[in-house]
Order: C-alpha cells, then structure tokens, then sequence
C-alpha cells in the first residue's frame, strides 16, 4: 500500500487508542519510578476517547483527513490533559493542520506530518532531543521516516525503518538523566529508567503501522 | 486502599457536585462542567480576575482559595492531573470583568501547556490574559525557574486577591503575584505515600522508620531518604533549606505557614511550629502571622511543609486584607 | 509509628507551646499552666463564661474553639486523657466575668468525675457552675444518658456561645446548650486506627478492606466491622442511624457536619456530604448550613463523622452569629 | 504486726506506686481490649507521682497520716486525672480524711479507710457492684476485711481474706459485660475479658500487704 485511505485513517485512530488503553499498568509502572506514576492513567483515557472519537465519527471518503484529525486532537486533550495527553493532543492537532484538506495521505505528506508532530511537540513542551522525553524516540523516528522516503523507499520499509529508529532513540535515552518535566525533580535516580514517553512513542508508532 | 469512594472514576465529579451543594452561596460552576468552578458572582465586573487551576486531590489547593479577596475561578484536574486547555478558557470567559485575568499555578508541565494554549485561545477573544508561575519549592531543583509549585502558592493568591479586590490594574495585580512570589520559598518532607483512587496502590513505599526530605505534593522523590527525625531537627532542616535559598534575619518580618499534607494531625504541626518560631525569634525575625493548618495536601500523604513570606509594608497590607472562601476565612 | 515529634512525653505541651506562640493574638493561658488554656481577653466581665476540656489529640476540639462567640476557656489534658480538677479549677477562675460560668463537654468518666470536682471547689469560692454534658453519639449506647459526646459539641459550643456573646444570662446559656443538644445527633466509622504517642502503637487493628460502623473518637470499638462499603452506602448508614434516633422530615431545617477524623481527606468528605445532601434534599429537608472538614479528630484515624442538628429560628439565629477562634471563622 | 506506724504508710504507699509503674504494659494491653487502651499509661504516670510524693514528703512519728494520704491524692490526681487515676485519687483523699489526726493506723482504722475508699469510689463513679470495674474487686475485698477484723483475725490473716475476696471478686467479673465507662460502650466484647480496673485492684492490695 502506498496510500492511505480515510477507512484507513479511521481504522489507525482507533488501533493507536485500543494500544493506548493496553498500555495503561505499564505506564504507570514506568512513571512511577520516575514521576507521579499516572503517564498510563492518563493515556488510557485518551486512547479510550481516541477509540471513542473514532467510533462515534464517521470519516468518508472524500472527506477532509486534516480536520478529522484535529478534531480527535481536541477530544484527546479534553480526556488525557496530563502532560504526554497534552503533547500527543497538540501533534495530532498539527498533523491534523499539515493535511488540511487532504482526503488521502500518501507517503510524502505522512512524512511531513510525522516531522509536523515533532516539532509541535517540541515547541509546546520545550524539550530537546537528550532530555529524556518523547522527544528522544520520535525525533530520530521522523527524520528516518522522512528520509527514507526521499530515497524513494516503500512505504512499508520505511515504516520499519522509522520504528526501528524510535527503539534505538527509546533505548539510547534509558541510560540518560531525565532533564524536563517531573522526571527531572528525580534527577540521578532516573538514569537507567525507560522513559514512559519514550516507550509511548514506541508503541503508538508500532501499532500504527500494524496494518 | 482504605478510601471512603464509590466508584474511583466518579472520584471527581462527585467530590464537585458535594462541594458545590455545600458551598452553593460561595461557588457556581462555567459551561455546564462542574470542572469551570468560579465565584458564585462572577464575572466581577471592573476587577481583575484570578484564576488557577490544577489536578485534584490538593485540597484546599486549588479550588478552595476561590472567593472574595482571592481567586475569580479555577478549572479542576482529575487527580492530580492538569485540567483540559478547554476548561481554562470557559473559566477565562466567565470570570472576565473587563479588566484582564491573571493565572497562577504551579509549575508543572501539562498545566503549563494547558494553560498556554487557553491564553491563547482567550486571547483571540481579546481577553488579556497574563501569566505567574508559582515555583516556591526549594527542593525540587537548585534553578529557581525549574522549581514545582507547592503550598506558598496560597499567598500569592493571597496578596494578588487582594490587590485585585482593591481596584488594582492587571500590571498591578501581576506585579504583586510577582512580588510576593520573589519572597516565598516551601520546603517539605513526607512520612507515607498517598494513593490516587483510579490507581488504587501507593506510587511508592516508604520504611516504617523513614522519611523523604524535599518529597513532592505528587509523591515526586525528594533531596534524600533518611531514618525520622525528631520534630525539632526536621523543623530545622526545613527551615535552612530556605535560608539557604532566601535569607531572613534580625529585623526581618515574615508570615510563616506550616503546612499538612493529610493525614499529619494539627499537633504535630503546632510542634514543628513551635521549633520554627524559637529559631526565627531567636535570630531577631519578627513573624507577623502563622498560618498551621492544612493549605495544600496529598489526599492521605503524611507529612508536613514549611512556607517562608519576607514581607514589606505594602505585601503585609494585602496579606491582613480580609478574605473569605470555603476554605480560608480571614477578618 | 509515624509521627512528627520529639519525646513522646512532650507531644501535649510542645503542641501546646507552638500553638499559644502561633495565636498569641487570641489565646493566653491561666495559672502559668499551658493547660490551662483561655481567651487573651478573658475574663470578659459581665458575660456568662463557657469552659469545657478533655483529652488532646482531638484538635480542634477542645481548645481550638476558645475564641470571641464561643468558649472562654479549656482545661487540655494529656492524649486522650482528662485534664485534672485543679486545671479545671484554674480556667474555670480565671474566665469568670461575674456572671457564671457553664461548662460544656463529652460524657467520659475521666472528664465527668474531674469536672464534677472542679465544679464542687469553684462552688466553695462562690462561682456559680453548671454543667451540660455533650452525648450525641447514636453509635455509643442505646441509652441517651450513657452515649459520649463527639463532634456534635461544636454546635453547643457554637450557639451557647452565641447566647453569651449576646448577653445571655447563666440560665439562658444552659437552657440554648441543652436545647442545642436535644436536636443534635452524631454516628461516626473509622477505617484505620490512630496512635497515641505515648504508647507508640495502635490500639487496635482492622483489616485492609474493614471499615467499623460507629467506632469512637478514642477508637473505642463500633456496632459492627465489616467489609469497606461504598461511600454514598457509608453516608446512608450514618444518616438512617441518626434519623431513627431524631426523626428530620420534610420541612425541617437542619445543619449538616461532615467530619473527618484525621486522615481522610477533604474531597472524601465531599462526597459522604453529597450523598447526605441528596438524600436529605429529597426528602423535603431543608439545608441551612454545612460543615464539611476536620471539627473533631482522633490524631491520624481515617474515617468520619455526619452530625445533624436540628434548627428552629432560635437555633438558626445563633448558629449564624459570628466566632472567630484560631479553628474556627465564620463572618 | 497490727498497727501502722507512719514509716510503715510511707513505705507502703512507695511500694505501691512502684506496683502501679510495673503494671503499665499489662494495664495498656486489658484496656486496649475493651477501652481506649491507657489505662497503664495513666495508673504507671499516677503511681511515679505516688513514689516521689512518698520520696519528697517525709512522714515522721507524731504527723498527721490521714493529712499525709489526702495530699498524696492530690498528687495522684494532677498526675493521671483518667478514670481509674481520678476515683484512686478520690479513694486517697477520702482514706485520708478518714484517718485525719491518727498518727498510726491499727486494724479497725485500717478497716474503716478501706470501706471508706470503697464507698468514695462508688459515690464518685456511680459504679455498682456487678458492673465489671473496680468495684467488683474492691467492695468484697473491703467488706470482706472488715468482717475479718470485726470477728478479731488478726491483721495479716484478715489481709490475705481480703486478698483472696478481692482476686474472687474480679475473676468472677470477666464473664460480665461492662456496664459503665468507655468499656460499656464495646458491649458484648468484654464478656470474658479482665476488667483493668479490678485487675489493678488486687496488684494494689497484693502490694500493699505485701510487707
Ligand atoms: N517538556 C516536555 N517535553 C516533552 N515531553 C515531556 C516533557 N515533560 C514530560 N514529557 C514526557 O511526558 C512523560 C510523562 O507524562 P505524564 O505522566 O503525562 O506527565 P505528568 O504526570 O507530569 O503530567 C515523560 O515520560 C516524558 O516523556
Ligand atoms: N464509673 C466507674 N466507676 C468505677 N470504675 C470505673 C468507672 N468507669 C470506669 N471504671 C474503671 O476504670 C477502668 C478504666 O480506667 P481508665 O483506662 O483510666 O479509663 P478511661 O480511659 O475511660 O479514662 C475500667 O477498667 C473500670 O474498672
Ligand atoms: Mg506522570
Ligand atoms: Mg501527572
Ligand atoms: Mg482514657
Ligand atoms: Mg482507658
């Protein structure tokens, strides 16, 4: 598949959501170490309202993708107002922006719009790459994604080339000292810690990509 | 978990729906969601407006400084989560009497990041809205501007509230958060962990005879982990930690708050008072008001928090200025 | 044991030194005894004097209601102790302003017996005593005479406070704290233990998912222990205890006090309170005032308490009279 | 020996303080069953105050022992002002206005005062027989002793009758509901339960006799 089509679309919502729910003991055991032990509280809830979003709103073809996905961003920030709630909601936001008018996506625009997450992400929160968040995974994941399809790689190969990315990001970033967020109040005693965004991004890109 | 709930979902909406029903002559609700709580005569028109906001599980941080003298409004979090940008911005509309709003609250990320995109928001609405972040706990990082919120949050409310119910402008007001902000630093420590409902189990466990310095309202961990203490050396440890940070000394004049986080009985913040009291008297520094009680807490955590104010003649003026919400009465 | 304190042996009079030093303004102590606690005012001449007194580690009960429109003096014992007939004896001197005074308290042997003497040697030097004992705990006695006194208290202080804030006569102060407590009943449960420091372990146990219906204030055993029930089911209990006992139908007008025992937090009250509020809503009961908080504790017990107190227009007009104690504010 | 000299009251009234120290834990641990668990900690603060009244205040040939008593009850009273301290001290003070001007204390005297605090201690507490407290052990004890005296035993037999209705008195006891006090409230729970108050009752006996 090269394209992806607004079932497509609607389907991946609701598959990252379910994931999202799935994720919830795990999170909260991995911030637990590190934070306020809720990273899974809260995105269990707006997997549950992403899932819920996408089966209460149709998406037919012909139909507008970006606004689709805004509007789920909102419905995910309204449920899930944590910090990584607020951070996935305002890049699904963007993304939803990045293919304004869109009724498909093929890969070039994917490309941008998983940059556009990103740096939405970045720019909200304020974190960069080696502060141990989210950041860490999806950074490294974007740029692989995108340059992958510059070279012309399908997008299937692709696709795992990001993921593959996101681990080594995720991984790379467990030994590191978390530097924003609550985490970093913990200082020392989050070296060696998998960071539950970091672990996140991992996830949702896996699950968005199992077709 | 020994909790006095129904389900832990309704954790929230129920706590709400009795605080308002208890407090209907001092509080009423924006938009429909019992979440938006603001005066019960909001929009107080030609005053500035003070909002907060944060998760729940704090009380009487945050929504129980809404009331005369103090706050306009305040979205409400689930436990101790950041409410949605959504519920900021129908807090913002409500509460706007013309003359500006002014937010304060802790510093937190997802509450930051909400609360910048509903001022952004309200602003497209041509609702000026300024910013203040509370970041008064000295453990929680030696750069001031990372450090979290916790319980000197109150006097900012406090201070600013009363500016505003004077007739102060938004620079005003602002500058007055601002101020009182620059001179209040919060050290705490915790004996026992807390339990948030949907979560059902403590995030962490402490020893039967330890203690965290330095420990966040979210259970976040502190400076170190020690055997207890007595009362008077933890007073102390507190106490210097905000020297250290912000010194005080003969002929200094401050409010002192010692706090509880829940489940620490009011005589033993009378003895850690006390401690603080000798100290502080004993280097000269004059303590205008004490406040020992519970202001900001962490549901069933036990333990206790130490708040410095340095005050001057104009931030002593706004903190005896009289204040009445459901949680803080003041004549 | 869990608590913030130096030797166990000075928990009542270190908390007693930190608490005089923090409400300077308000409380003084007679006798140069720091248990002898009295308003900084007192004697007020020309006023019916209010005392009462009892064990610590019930804050703010007892002394914490010492203050303009409610109680003159209070005789502090050790934890969970009576204070002493002499203590009694020296509040009871010097609060006196001439026109008698009432004492006010809960029915516990200890307190009875040393009261009872206290009154016999305040008689012999020609101060005019009564006494009204508090007994307004369903759970503690089939018998009226023989239940103790808990939280309900705080009305009696509250409106024979009132009456002698208002010039009320010695007979007219008893007559409104009797007539208080004939409309006021209290039902309480516990789901954890609290420690005195001096023994340094709990006197009892209760197993993770236990609740007990009707423990006492000392953690005196209940009417039954069971499983943890659901709270708006917890609230129901309390609630049918209390009305089978003082029927309140539609057209009363009552006040409703939610009381936490220590460790249970404010928003768990809120939602005990929401359940009662429905309830009593519902059937036509018309809330005039509530008081959801921590009135009455036992240290760092978890539980609660619901008392209702029954208002005609005398009472109502009372209970609304202003106090300012350090515990206690209302405008 | 029949009489008491006023050396012999000091030292008695020593020994039973100390008794009352000793007795701390088990009296915590009967309370805790059935009331709010102090007893100890108060009987154990009520009995120091005994001993060092006993150690500060000499008592000499020729002074007042009945003066003697009722200041020690006093004590007694300021030091533990709980139930079971108070209606001690009250069977002090009454005691000791019973023995007001005596300089020793013979076996009718003896006898006298123990009624007297018997009745002090049912005036003050309202307490009757049968209502598991103190007054189980004490009001056969005490009438059982004057019987004893009156039918001319002599002083250390009567002491060992009084001695053994005392233990009677509060065997016979724990199968009983508690009637009055904090213990009344538990109800059902205290039958088959010592009652403190009368345990302590026999201790102080024990170690009054005990010469
Ligand atoms: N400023 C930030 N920028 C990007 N990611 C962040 C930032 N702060 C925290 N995070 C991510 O958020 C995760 C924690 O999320 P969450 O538990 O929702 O936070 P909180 O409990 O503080 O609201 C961290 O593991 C980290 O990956
Ligand atoms: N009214 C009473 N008359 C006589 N003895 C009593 C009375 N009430 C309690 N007691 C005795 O007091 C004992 C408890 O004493 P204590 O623990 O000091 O009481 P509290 O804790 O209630 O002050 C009981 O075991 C009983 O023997
Ligand atoms: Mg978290
Ligand atoms: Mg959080
Ligand atoms: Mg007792
Ligand atoms: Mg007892």
């Amino acid at each position: 598949m090269s394209t992806f089509t607004a079932a497509c679309v609607r389907k991946a919502l609701r598959r990252v959501g379910e994931r999202m729910v799935a994720l919830r003991d795990r999170l909260n055991e991995l911030d637990a170490a590190m934070g306020d032990g809720d990273t899974g509280i809260s995105i269990s809830k707006g997997g549950a309202a992403l899932a819920e979003f996408a089966d209460a709103n149709p998406l037919n073809d012909g139909d507008d993708i970006g606004k689709y996905l805004a509007n789920a961003g909102m419905a995910l920030n309204r449920a899930a107002p944590s910090t990584m709630g607020t951070l996935l909601a305002t890049a699904l936001m963007r993304m939803g922006k990045e293919a304004k008018g869109a009724t498909t996506l093929d890969a070039h625009l994917l490309a941008r719009m998983i940059v556009a997450a990103d740096t939405a992400i970045q720019e909200r929160g304020k974190a960069k790459p080696g502060d141990k968040t989210i950041v860490d995974a999806l950074h490294p994941a974007a740029e692989a994604f995108a340059a992958a399809i510059e070279r012309g790689e399908d997008l299937n190969r692709a696709a795992q080339t990001m993921l593959e990315a996101a681990r080594r990001g995720c991984d790379a970033a467990t030994p590191l000292r978390s530097n924003v967020g609550r985490a970093s109040w913990v200082g020392e005693r989050t070296v060696g810690r998998p960071d539950p965004g970091a672990v996140l991004c991992v996830e949702i890109l896996e699950s968005l990509i199992a077709a | 978990m020994k909790k006095i709930l129904n389900d832990p979902k309704n954790f929230v909406p129920e706590m709400l729906d009795g605080l308002l029903k208890a407090h209907a002559d001092q509080l009423s609700y924006a938009a429909n969601d019992l979440r938006c709580i603001v005066r019960a005569d909001a929009p107080v028109s030609g005053k500035v407006a003070l909002a907060t906001g944060g998760g729940s599980g704090h009380l009487p941080v945050f929504l129980g400084y809404v009331g005369r003298g103090m706050l306009d409004g305040c979205a409400v979090g689930d436990v101790f989560q950041s409410p949605s940008a959504d519920q900021m911005l129908e807090v913002t509309r409500r509460i706007h009497g013309g003359r500006g709003v002014l937010y304060i609250y802790g510093n937190y990320g997802g509450d930051v990041m909400n609360f910048d995109m509903a001022a952004e928001m309200a602003g497209m609405e041509d609702i000026e809205v300024r910013t203040v972040l509370v970041k008064d706990d000295v453990a929680s990082n030696r750069d001031p501007e990372k450090r979290r919120g916790v319980a000197g949050m109150v006097f900012a409310f406090k201070c600013a509230g009363a500016k505003a119910d004077l007739g102060g402008s938004l620079d005003e007001v602002e500058a007055i958060a601002r101020k009182t902000l620059a001179n209040v630093r919060t050290m705490g420590m915790a004996l026992t962990p807390c339990i948030v409902p949907q979560v059902g189990k403590p995030t962490f466990t402490l020893g039967e005879d330890e203690m965290e310095m330095g420990m966040g309202i979210h259970g976040e961990p502190g400076i170190s982990r020690e055997t207890l203490k007595p009362a008077d050396e933890i007073a102390e440890r507190m106490l210097r930690a905000i020297t250290g940070d912000m010194p005080v000394g003969a002929g200094d004049r401050v409010a002192v708050m010692v706090n509880g986080l829940g489940a620490t009985p009011p005589e033993e913040l009378y003895i850690v008072y006390r401690r603080v009291h000798d100290v502080l008297t004993g280097e000269g520094v004059k303590i205008h008001r004490a406040y020992v009680g519970e202001y900001a807490t962490s549901m069933e955590m036990a333990g206790c928090s130490l708040t410095l104010f340095r005050l001057d003649d104009e931030l002593t003026t706004l903190l005896d200025h009289p204040a009445r919400t459901p949680f803080f009465v003041q004549v």
